[in-house]
């Protein structure tokens, strides 16, 4: 306690804690926490339902949270959630996805779109504006997964018309994605590239897949299917190391839970922020309605950088 | 006499001494749990949750089971919304008046209801599997046409029921209750609500005794999947939009909560109160795990295990083997 | 009228009048369609053909189950008391308010429950779960229900196979008082004396076809049984078993049993000994045979079948001892509805259908069709589920698993409960052959008719045993013991 | 007598119809449906399904339920594996030798079922609630000990069977199919077999004709954990690691095969044929929408109305009504 924030609390909400993505975030939470000088509150945990997030929100407010850093699945379902907070005077940052209606302080997150944008353009490139790729898809009904798609696919026809797209929805489900991609590499088995919309869901049972069918070839071989991936945990690390897949975008789980915090802070200190560059390597926009978001960047990790010690995935389990 | 009777209503309230001990678990966890703003709050998030446990105390009391109440709290509102707000906004470009929104989410839900009826009652499918089936197509259809886009252009008038405030609780809350009152009161001291319970301790029985058996499960089914758009409609007004997902995997808790609660899932047993206590009990276990600051990584574990214990210690109090 | 079931024709272009304000009796063999006409007639099933008609109306609409109750109230063969629910309601089921719309009066259906209840001398608080009653209970329920109706036409199918001796004499009463009143009965019954005694006429239907309609006074029960089955031969009596061997060792013995609904009852019977015990609802004889067959627990005693002590409250080992047993209600621990009749017959048994666990489809087959022919089971074959056969098959297919396991001990409640007069001769023949073969039979039953093999008759009293009778028992004597009123002289006799 | 038993064996065929047309479906879609190799897929794909079906069917022909299969496919595997794998990849850090991990698995879901009959036999809970707490607590404790992450370090042997190929098939679908051919044939032919039925259909009419009841359930319910676990391990082969939400969801599909494929949720009816019929319709659809090329936004809406068609199609064949 103590510090600047004076003994004011805040309150987290972690969005689920079933996925390494996520239980990175959960880990460097507190980590920063600390080094931040930031009070913080039992998090809790709504398990992927904007119910529980309602919830607990609820919980810690009345509790006493001074501010509250949320995730919000459901970006719609938490409107009125929001502008209950601003009624009593919460300030909210928002982790990694922005709000479509409400007003928040900052949201903090890498642009989903660009993720899609960036596998996109990679795996464009290097097939040559040639070839079939499959495309697991998270859950229709998650708007990361959907922003993903939408920028997959729209930069996909406009840059890359030659490529032919399987778009296979999977409800982040390992197995769906399998059975999916055993049926299209039977159906089509010249296909030459894959999308993961989460390397933490569909890594393992991909490779899986690819080396039961015979079609697991290491980079650089004529027969290697090309795999852009998404998440940067440390498993797609090792799997780029080995020359299974080719790429993934790292998503800054660590700053996410640095500068959700570094905000949250500031915001209970009374400080405000305009759009424009940051000294993060990041870009404040307004994104309507007195919204601002800091864009944090997401790198696309490759055999070039996939040892560089600032991406997370680097840092943790070491 | 007044021995059976007693105990009879000791099996409803079999729940009652578990709430207790939860009372003073959340009192002892944080002095927050007890303020009316907590208890306030822990009522209002259970509204939807309650009605369609009504729902389904109903239709599970008559021998049934209808899965797709979940999808229908997600679709008839979604579906409402999509047939008067404009095709930018994720609609369907038909443009309906607003004041039609409220009365066609409900009217949506009947026609729902009947189609399970028309399935389950006509072409004699079984009650599980055709609303499992239903529960997909639903929310599917909820995808479908709004293209897995959450739907925040509500009116005023749309989200009103679930947001007001009326004599300082939440409308929401207000309405659940008058709905439980009915039924309760209904399934006690009605010929139609008795019938209900006829039907489910056998079906064959209660048609001898000249009960229309298809109208009244027919009915049943109607009235679950309207009060599935009903809570939809809170649920919009409450968060503010409608999600894609809403009410994806409630169904499971509605179940927990009916069957702590004393309903049986072979029908015919099991009171409208005892499935409230059920919803109140989950209820309280959420609050109490949120306040305590429980690990979220062991959360899950730890709330299973409570439902496991509240069960147990139902079992000893009532001393009734569940079924 | 004519009904089918898949293959089976139920009933085969039958017709039937009855007249307004008589008692017309309907009685044929198991599985003649009786049941299924009763169904028909009151609008739970529809025929293939043929047409119902009310005083000249025709019938309601199948849905308009409302309509169809004003027309006709009618006991089922098959309990449609529903367990869940308090004795009251099922009581006043659907009519709970007696004036529609109106709120349901608790207090003031429950006490009307008792007065009805009282009048049919059933000591039961109406608050308690259906679920509780015994058997004759729930079937006074359903008389109960049925009778107090108010409705002109009153069906009853079987409604005596479930009742004691004074029971029977109220029902019979109440009967002939509401028909004074003008109502119009259709009777079912197995008990050819009772239709004698109640009804005025009779229609006989065999082989699902009507055989003969006729006044009840012009027909002796030898004509009648004649109609039933097809052919002459008049009802035997008696039985041909020699009698018991001095030195025929005990198979059976009882000693201080004691539960809640008896005390203290010691009992021996040896190998080919039938021993009949008797005893109004309340005697306590129906527990003590549970007790004995291992579906009910005791408090202290012991049961011995040879030298092997059975545990209390385990069926498995009282089958290992050797113990067969037909259980009060059918339906209850009797029969599993959705498997065969071949099935049911043999599960007791199905470690000798085969090696290793397997069990042999054609030996589990020539087993169950020698039961069906021993036992007259009619039936579509060995793999017809139960619940497709009448209650008097069903009650046979019960008696067919009993038997199955070839027992030192047989233990009988009920056994003849809607099994027809021919059937039941049948079935007591059965009995008689496998005592005459050395096996020890208990027949727990206040039917006359079940305890006429016996070579000795005992009655049980609030739960104890309060009389013996030798064979050679009159009809008076027993009847007066079972009701407590001469126990004492019924010993000394 | 033949008519009936055709008639009982007609019932199980009920899906057959619609198998054929979605075979002819399938094929007008895609002349690769009918290839070996995507029959194979389809197969293999459907593999640990088809186990928790068998091990789910059996409990539903007994008269109970078992939800928390799906989350024993889970935990099973997870926790066997995190008995001997290092605490930095995830492990509880016991590193027991690798060879018991297969073992463990298997006795994970021994134990798993055990318990469930435990509280739903001892205690006399109702088995629906014991088995919902139990699928929260098991995912829950997945979730816990492994702090929700993938367990990634697999060794080889474990996932031998859910990866090797015998006689050029999958050895999982052989593994599958002897186990439902011992199945089918114990449920048959078998005294312990047929008394599943008559347990399921008449519980104390079993226990009068000598069966041991309780100790046949509680075999039932450790078989059916036994199957799960064995699933769990399959699964892992299959996929190469196991994910907190390993088997997530797949319960309400397990029903729906079951319950499509002819087996009732009230007890005693049904078969393991006609429960892997389901099983393959399911799979069947699956592969059709997805090599059809389905809008991704309309295929969950198509695929529960094909469900629903294909069980009216069933329904018109067997002329059975269902339940
Ligand atoms: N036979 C019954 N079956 C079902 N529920 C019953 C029955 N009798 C009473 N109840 C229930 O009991 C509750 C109150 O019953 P009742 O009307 O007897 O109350 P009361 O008259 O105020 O009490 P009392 O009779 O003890 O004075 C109601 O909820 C009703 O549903
Ligand atoms: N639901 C059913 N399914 C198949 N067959 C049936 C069904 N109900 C009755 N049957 C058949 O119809 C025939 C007539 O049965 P019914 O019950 O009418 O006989 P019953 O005369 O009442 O006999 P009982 O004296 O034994 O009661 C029997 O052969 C029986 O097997
Ligand atoms: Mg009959
Ligand atoms: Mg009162």
């Amino acid at each position: 306690g103590g510090g600047a924030t004076g003994g004011a609390q805040i309150g987290v909400d972690y969005p689920r804690a079933d996925s390494d993505f996520w239980n990175s975030y959960i880990k460097y939470t507190p980590q920063f926490a600390k080094e931040l000088d930031v009070r913080l509150m039992s998090p809790t945990n709504s398990q992927n339902d904007v119910a529980k997030l309602v919830a607990n929100v609820q919980a810690m407010t009345s509790q006493g949270a001074k501010a509250i850093v949320m995730a919000p699945q459901d970006t719609g379902a938490i409107a009125t959630t929001l502008a209950q907070l601003e009624q009593k005077k919460i300030p909210v940052v928002t982790v990694d996805t922005r709000p479509d209606k409400g007003k928040a302080y900052m949201v903090v997150r890498a642009d989903n779109k660009a993720y899609g944008e960036k596998a996109c353009r990679y795996l464009g490139e290097k097939l040559g504006n040639k070839g079939k790729v499959v495309e697991f898809q998270g859950a229709l009904s998650s708007i990361n997964g959907r922003d993903r798609s939408e920028a997959f696919a729209s930069c996909m026809k406009q840059h890359y018309p030659g490529i032919t797209i399987f778009e296979e929805p999977t409800d982040w489900l390992d197995t769906k994605a399998a059975a999916a991609l055993q049926t299209r590499l039977t159906q089509h088995p010249d296909i030459n590239g894959i999308y993961m919309q989460a390397g933490g869901v569909y890594l393992a049972a991909t490779l899986q897949v690819l080396r039961s069918a015979g079609k697991l070839f290491p980079v650089g071989d004529p027969r290697h299917i090309t795999i852009v991936s998404n998440d940067g945990i440390p498993q797609e690390f090792e799997s780029i190391r080995k020359g299974e897949i080719d790429a993934t975008v790292s998503q800054p789980a660590d700053s996410y839970a640095k500068w959700a915090l570094f905000y949250a802070k500031a915001a209970i200190e009374g400080k405000v922020f305009k759009p424009g560059p940051t000294d993060h390597d990041s870009t404040i926009i307004e994104v309507g309605n007195g919204v601002l978001e800091d864009q944090l960047p997401a790198p696309l990790v490759t055999k070039d950088n996939v040892d560089d010690p600032k991406l997370w995935g680097n840092q943790i389990g070491k | 006499m007044t021995k059976t009777l007693r105990f009879a209503r000791f099996r409803d309230l079999a729940l009652l001494p578990a709430i207790v001990v939860l009372m003073i678990v959340g009192a002892l966890v944080d002095p927050v749990f007890l303020s009316a703003d907590n208890l306030t709050n822990v009522l209002q998030q259970r509204t939807e949750l309650s009605l369609l446990v009504l729902g389904q105390a109903l239709v599970l009391i008559s021998g049934k089971i209808d899965l797709s109440l979940e999808s229908t709290i997600g679709l008839a509102p979604a579906l409402a919304l999509g047939l008067i707000i404009p095709a930018s906004a994720h609609g369907l470009g038909i443009e309906l008046p607003e004041w039609t929104a409220i009365p066609l989410c409900l009217l949506i839900g009947v026609v729902i209801g009947a189609f399970n009826g028309f399935l389950i009652l006509k072409l004699q499918l079984s009650a599980f599997i055709v609303t499992l089936g239903m529960l997909t197509v639903l929310r599917g259809l909820q995808i479908g046409f709004t293209e897995g886009q959450n739907l925040f252009e509500v009116p005023l008038s749309f989200t009103y029921l679930g947001s007001a405030r009326w004599f300082g609780l939440p409308a929401s809350v207000l309405i659940c209750l008058v709905a439980f009152v009915l039924g309760i009161v209904a399934l006690a001291y009605f010929r139609q609500g008795r019938s209900i319970y006829a039907i489910g301790g056998n079906v064959e029985a209660a048609r001898a005794a000249g009960i229309r058996t298809e109208r009244v499960l027919w009915t049943v089914l109607i009235i679950a999947s309207l009060l599935a758009a009903l809570a939809g409609l809170l649920m919009t007004g409450r968060l503010g939009s409608v999600g894609p997902a809403q009410g994806q995997g409630m169904i499971f808790t509605v179940f927990a909560a009916a069957v702590i609660g004393g309903v049986s899932l072979d029908g015919g047993k099991g009171t409208l109160f005892g499935a409230l206590t059920g919803v109140l009990a989950l209820g309280l276990i959420e609050n109490i795990l949120t306040l305590g600051g429980v690990s979220p990584h062991w959360i899950q574990a730890i709330y299973g295990a409570i439902i496991l214990i509240a069960l147990m210690l139902a079992r000893l109090t009532s001393g009734k083997a569940q079924d | 009228m004519t009904k089918r079931y898949g293959s089976t024709v139920a009933l085969d272009d039958v017709g039937i009048t009855v007249a307004d304000g008589e008692s017309h009796a309907l009685v044929g063999r198991n599985g003649a369609g009786k049941s299924t006409l009763v169904s028909i007639l009151t609008g739970l099933n529809r025929a293939d053909a043929g047409s119902v008609t009310f005083g000249g109306d025709p019938a309601p609409a199948l849905a308009d189950r409302d309509a169809w109750r004003r027309k006709v109230a009618c006991v089922y063969q098959k309990s449609t008391i529903i367990p869940a629910l308090t004795v009251a309601e099922n009581l006043f089921i659907n009519r709970q308010s007696l004036e529609r719309r109106s709120l349901i009066r608790w207090k003031s259906l429950r006490t009307k429950a008792s007065e009805v209840l009282a009048s049919y001398g059933v000591d039961v608080d109406p608050a308690r779960p259906a679920a509780d009653l015994t058997v004759e209970q729930r079937q006074l329920v359903e008389i109960a229900r049925a009778l107090s109706f108010g409705a002109r036409f009153i069906i009853l199918d079987e409604p005596t196979a479930q009742l004691d001796g004074p029971a029977i004499e109220r029902l019979f009463e109440r009967m002939r008082g509401l028909q004074a009143s003008g109502v119009t009965f259709l009777f079912i019954s197995h008990h050819l004396q009772e239709i004698f005694e109640i009804c005025q006429t009779v229609t006989v239907f065999r082989d699902a076809r009507h055989v003969l309609t006729s006044p009840v006074a012009e027909l002796s029960t030898d004509s009648l049984v004649a109609a039933m089955t097809g052919d002459a031969a008049g009802l035997r009596v008696g039985h041909t078993r020699p009698s018991l061997a001095d030195d025929a060792p005990v198979v059976l013995s009882v000693s201080g049993l004691r539960s809640e609904a008896f005390f203290g009852v010691d009992l021996t019977i040896r190998a080919g000994e039938v021993v009949g015990i008797a005893g109004s609802a309340s005697s306590g004889k129906v527990e003590l045979g549970e007790a004995v067959v291992g579906l009910r627990k005791v408090s202290s005693g012991t049961v011995h079948v040879g030298r092997t002590a059975v545990r209390s409250g385990s069926v498995p080992d009282a089958l290992k001892a050797g113990i067969g047993f037909v259980p009060e209600d059918r339906h209850k621990e009797g029969l599993v509805p959705t498997l065969g009749v071949g099935e049911n017959a043999t599960l007791p048994i199905t470690d000798r259908l085969g090696r290793f666990g397997a069990i042999s489809p054609t030996r589990q087959r020539t087993v169950a069709e020698r039961m069906i022919a021993d036992l007259g089971i009619k039936t579509s074959g060995p793999s017809q589920p139960v619940s497709g056969l009448s209650g008097g098959n069903q009650q046979k297919v019960v008696m067919a698993r009993a038997l199955s396991s070839d027992p030192a001990l047989l233990v009988l409640t009920d056994p003849t409960a809607g099994v027809d007069v021919r059937s039941k001769e049948s079935l007591l023949g059965v009995v008689d052959r496998v005592a005459g073969e050395g096996t020890a039979v208990l027949v727990i039953s206040d039917e006359l008719d079940d305890l006429r093999p016996c070579d000795r008759v005992l009655v049980m009293f609030h739960g104890e045993v309060t009389a013996s009778f030798p064979r050679g028992w009159t009809d008076g004597e027993l009847v007066a013991a079972i009701e407590g009123v001469s126990a004492e002289q019924g010993a000394d006799e």
